[in-house]
């Protein structure tokens, strides 16, 4: 099996790769769907299905030696950063090959390896944190950049004023990644804030600001590095609004019956997968047979990894008692 | 006597006091036109319309400083912190402002707020999203802290807390919402009184929140002669009620879904100990959750909370010895 | 001796006793420096000075059923919305004369027949209390308004974003005036701060939003007229910022060393003092002669006030358990 | 050894632990050009320079979650909590994140900050700025707790905080920031070991912070055998030293500067009691404050915490009679 590492290089540049992770990502949210309604997953799960195009376009952009935090809605960010999908369904059927060894769960996918922080639980806590981890960075004069990906609605909480004002002040190597999926929970995002374009926020801050089509992998390849760049040579944070829309309801069974009828079915004919589609065949990269095969292949992957996990060991009484102290080297 | 679950009592509880008090307002993150997270609003919006029924954006510190403001101005607003853990955004003002309020006023206003918070373990909602935390709300003067574990007590409990007119803080175990149970709308409960579930000769239990139905199952698994009371009140607890059950019984047991450093329980004990010292006929002690983060795993979290088995063991080798019994962790080897 | 609520009516318009108010709370506070300096009052101290036309201007303007969220710098504040000269001195030395009957200490004065509220040593959490005010006047249908004083540091906190937020989503009767008097502590505000003009902020949250000359009362009862109008019609909140300069240090025994030399002497041209000075004379309202008289008065009950509270009773042991819970009624 | 302040002790350890280990960083409101609002980063600016020492705006939340993620990434960042009410508007970074991120990550990574606030009362600062609130930081599995209580404790154990691989609250008494005292700089502290300030046979006496000082002075006064232990860190706490202390004496006091509800020596007096109850020879008990905002006045605010009187009062009573004393507002008829 791939390490999360090399999956991680393999989308870097690889336009099909990049198609296929966010084909991935699409049907493992579709299992998890299935896995949650036939009671195998507990808990709750956040599905990411339309924020692929964002999720793998953020992963193409970075270095596996940045770090993103991002959310409960984390499984997308999570797979585009690499994590196998083993590793994330582990962790969501709370097995010990899980990335948190199942202690964890859907809310909380962590792979230091390639940057992945534990995606937090809470809204907007994230975006300190990864402030945080740019501030490293610039006191050790590296040029890594830090990532908080967030929702729409975290926009509203005062860890997002904080944070970016923090950010700006001290020009931190800084990415805030606002998801517009146009909800938080139930709640359409007009009707708990005041204004439309999010990224302006970022002018009381004096931080670069701008949207981009988050539907749109190319877009956002192309936002993110800019946004990249200014961080790495020491341009100080950026808020970039990324415009998607959330395809599933907010958690759990959530059917999103509170949607105005016809919203999803416009935000669908810019499903990301499509709009990647067109263009990989426009360009002759791929013929929509291929583009069959990858998702059926995919189908059968994702088969393989619903058995490997529902095979794989529940961890032992003793593991929820590891893991809270560092282990304390023999001191000095 | 009504049969309603959990969630509907609560529900219930606010529509009477809505329809009773025009001064009761709610709001929170998807209380109105969702009528709840978890359902524990549905029908207000639309009995009680856009003005007193409110959805607010996500900012816990926002909405929750706006209750204090409202409150001192005549209204009696009832918000809701979505999981406990939230709070830990917006502690402030609960602690820093609404409990001293009336201090700093020269007792010239009062603060009748309540927030209401889903607490607890059992469904698999992780580390971030399980806790019970009354530590956060304990040791402030000012503040009430009510925890419930009944649809009985979900109404009647929250009915006195919104009646009260100084702040109260409301744990509601998240793992009940569904269960039903017996209400009768005609019982009021006052705050600060314990209920007593079960009257005994052989030892005292007390418990809070969804451990109260762990520790009825424990007592009825062990048939032993247990006294077994329902704190109910967190802050200010019913210490007459325990002292006179104590007086009785010679022996107390905490359970608690608490961590053993740092849990609600050490104070029963510690004040039971003081008070009743020279007439106890055995060690008083606790039984918690271990001291780690609520782990996600199935097979870990039915193990994080006491269980009936475990209760049984250790409530039998305490009445044998007189000793505190071991913790399962000690049993089986994982932690001294 | 006058109530609050008299001493307030005083200043609703007449410009002379608006000027003695001034008068009274700057000698109020160089008196508070001297009793700090010889032990006779304890803790900490926030002196005003420099920002009388502000804390005047805004009493002018509201009505004593308004509502009014300070914090620890509000001598100043509770002077001019009326409370006697004795409740704030009695109350900064722990006195039973004093508005809280000396539990409460110089960072907290109440007196809800004016409408002040417990004024809050917690940066930023009036802000949000505030609002709710005003969101009761909202409910019950009533036209007053709620007010929100706070620092240009106070910007920079979570509460002041969510509590902006919520009032303009809901369209709350309140009025945020943020009074930048350049220093939030030791650390000057373009220190913490990547924006100048403080105000704009409320472009995040669509709401009415502009700054005022803090020196010039006539200048803050304008502005305050416009967003009080605003508030009271239905119009929503507003975010005020008002220029100003704290003369003296951040609390306590702080000599403010770190300001740039120069800057203290720039501004004390515009000492509100002096500015309500020149208008009152210019207008013919007041001589130089009869200012001088209202000074030299205004020491002279000053020490009154200093001799009433010295000789004022300390608090029994009893007094610190009161009032922390409301008498319950005999029940239903 | 080397005379110095409290406050001094800490500018050492904090300007020793820089020196010794480049990602040692400082942040806060006012700590760097202004050197701390209590003189507790004096001269740090200035030898570390601005990359490592820096203001922050006020924004608690944002610079203890800055904190976090810097120490994640390999810093080892130390921030001010000016007073630790401020935490209130920052709870979550501390304790949701910070002290769970370990155990979210599958022990791949470690977050070693320090979270320093200064705390207590005494000095006029009113009700928000005069607590100590261990209980907020409490029942945290992941985060430690220690609680200064001298120029000594002041130097050995922030640079044991510093030197810890997890996070640690660091609370400070700030009456102490003034006084004097020796300072051992070669003399390495623990984490989670108490300090046997003086042994004795009579009664063992717990305390920590500022009530150490408190019970100095009450031992010495009452002529009464004491053994007294800063327990110095409240979370994990010295099992062990106090337990074999009891053991020995057979009698507990614990003597609080936190509330009668709620404060931390509850679970020492219902740990030792449920461990040794056999072998007690009277009640164990505890001395707090009562349960009200800490009052603003002078002559209230010095009765607010337990005084050497109270204290030599109480123990003279437990000693002769092995029951639990009254408190002084008890025996003064104002609460019962
Ligand atoms: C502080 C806090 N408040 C509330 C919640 C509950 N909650 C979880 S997700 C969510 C909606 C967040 O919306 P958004 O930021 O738009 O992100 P999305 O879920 O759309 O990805 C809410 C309110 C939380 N987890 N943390
Ligand atoms: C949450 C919080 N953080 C920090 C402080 C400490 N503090 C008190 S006043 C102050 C400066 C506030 O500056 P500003 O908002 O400009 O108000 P000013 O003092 O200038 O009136 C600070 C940091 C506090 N009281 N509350
Ligand atoms: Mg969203
Ligand atoms: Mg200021």
């Amino acid at each position: 099996m791939k390490t999360s590492l090399q999956r991680r290089q393999d989308i870097k540049t690889d336009k099909i790769a990049q198609y296929e992770r966010m084909v991935e990502i699409r049907e493992f949210e579709e299992q998890i769907n299935a896995l949650f309604a036939a009671g195998l997953v507990r808990g709750s799960t956040h599905l990411c299905q339309g924020q692929e195009a964002l999720d793998v376009g953020i992963a193409a952009v970075l270095r596996p030696d940045d770090v993103v935090l991002a959310t409960y809605r984390g499984h997308g960010v999570a797979l585009a950063l690499g994590l196998t999908p083993e590793s994330v369904l582990g962790e969501i059927m709370g097995k010990t090959n899980g990335c948190c060894g199942g202690v964890g769960g859907s809310m909380h996918m962590c792979d230091m390896s390639v940057g992945l922080l534990p995606t937090s639980a809470i809204v907007g806590a994230g975006i300190p944190i990864a402030a945080g981890a740019a501030l490293a960075f610039q006191v050790q004069g590296k040029d890594n950049v830090g990532v908080a990906v967030f929702g729409d609605g975290a926009s509203n909480i005062g860890a997002f004023h904080e944070g970016l004002n923090l950010a700006a002040i001290w020009k931190l190597p800084v990415i805030f990644i606002c998801d517009n999926n146009v909800y938080g929970e139930y709640s359409r995002i007009n009707t708990t804030t005041p204004i439309e374009d999010l990224h302006t926020r970022a002018e009381s801050y004096n931080m670069p600001h701008f949207s981009l089509d988050g539907m749109d992998i190319a877009a956002v390849e192309k936002g993110m590095t800019e946004a990249v760049n200014r961080a790495r040579s020491g341009g100080g944070p950026t808020l970039i609004e990324a415009k998607t829309y959330r395809f599933a309801g907010h958690s759990r069974a959530d059917q999103a019956l509170y949607r105005p009828a016809g919203e999803l079915e416009q935000w669908q004919k810019r499903d990301p997968l499509k709009v990647t589609e067109e263009g990989l065949v426009a360009s002759g990269l791929l013929t929509p047979e291929k583009i069959e095969k990858i998702k059926s292949d995919m189908k059968v992957r994702m088969q393989e990894v619903i058995e490997t996990c529902s095979a794989a060991p529940e961890p032992t009484l003793a593991s929820m008692f590891e893991n809270i102290w560092t282990p304390v080297k023999a001191s000095k | 006597m009504t049969a309603m679950r959990f969630r509907q009592a609560i529900v219930t509880a606010l529509a009477d006091e809505m329809r009773a008090d025009s001064s009761v307002m709610i709001f929170g993150e998807d209380v109105a036109v969702a009528e709840g997270p978890f359902k524990t609003s549905e029908g207000l919006l639309q009995e009680f319309g856009p003005l007193r029924v409110r959805d607010t954006p996500i900012s816990e510190m926002a909405f929750t400083g706006a209750a204090v403001g409202a409150a001192i101005m005549g209204m009696k607003p009832v918000v809701e912190i979505m999981f406990m853990e939230f709070l830990g955004v917006a502690l402030d003002q609960l602690v820093t402002e609404a409990a001293k309020l009336r201090y700093l006023s020269n007792g010239t206003l009062s603060v009748p707020i309540v927030v209401r918070a889903s607490c607890g373990s059992g469904l698999g909602f992780g580390s971030q999203h399980s806790q019970t935390l009354e530590n956060w709300v304990a040791a402030t003067p000012g503040l009430k802290v009510v925890h419930l574990s009944d649809a009985q007590s979900a109404y009647s409990l929250m009915r006195a807390a919104i009646q009260d007119p100084d702040p109260v803080m409301v744990l509601e175990p998240r793992i009940l919402y569904g269960e039903r149970g017996e209400v009768d709308t005609s019982l009021k409960m006052t705050i600060g009184q314990a209920r007593m579930i079960r009257s005994g000769g052989a030892i005292t239990i007390v418990s809070l929140g969804q451990m109260v139905n762990v520790c009825k199952s424990a007592i009825e698994k062990s048939g032993i002669d247990v006294e077994l009371i329902d704190l109910a009140t967190v802050v200010p607890w019913d210490r007459a009620a325990v002292l006179n059950s104590v007086k009785k019984t010679g022996r107390l047991v905490v359970v608690e879904e608490s961590p053993e450093s740092g849990g609600w329980g050490s104070e029963i004990v510690a004040t039971v100990t003081a008070e009743l010292f020279g007439s106890l006929k055995g060690a008083p002690f606790r039984i918690t959750t271990p001291d780690v983060p609520v782990p996600y795993s199935g097979v870990l979290e039915t193990r994080y909370v006491p269980t009936d088995d475990d209760i049984v063991r250790q409530l039998t080798h305490a009445i044998g010895t007189g000793e505190k019994p071991k913790t399962w962790w000690q049993l089986e080897g994982i932690k001294k």
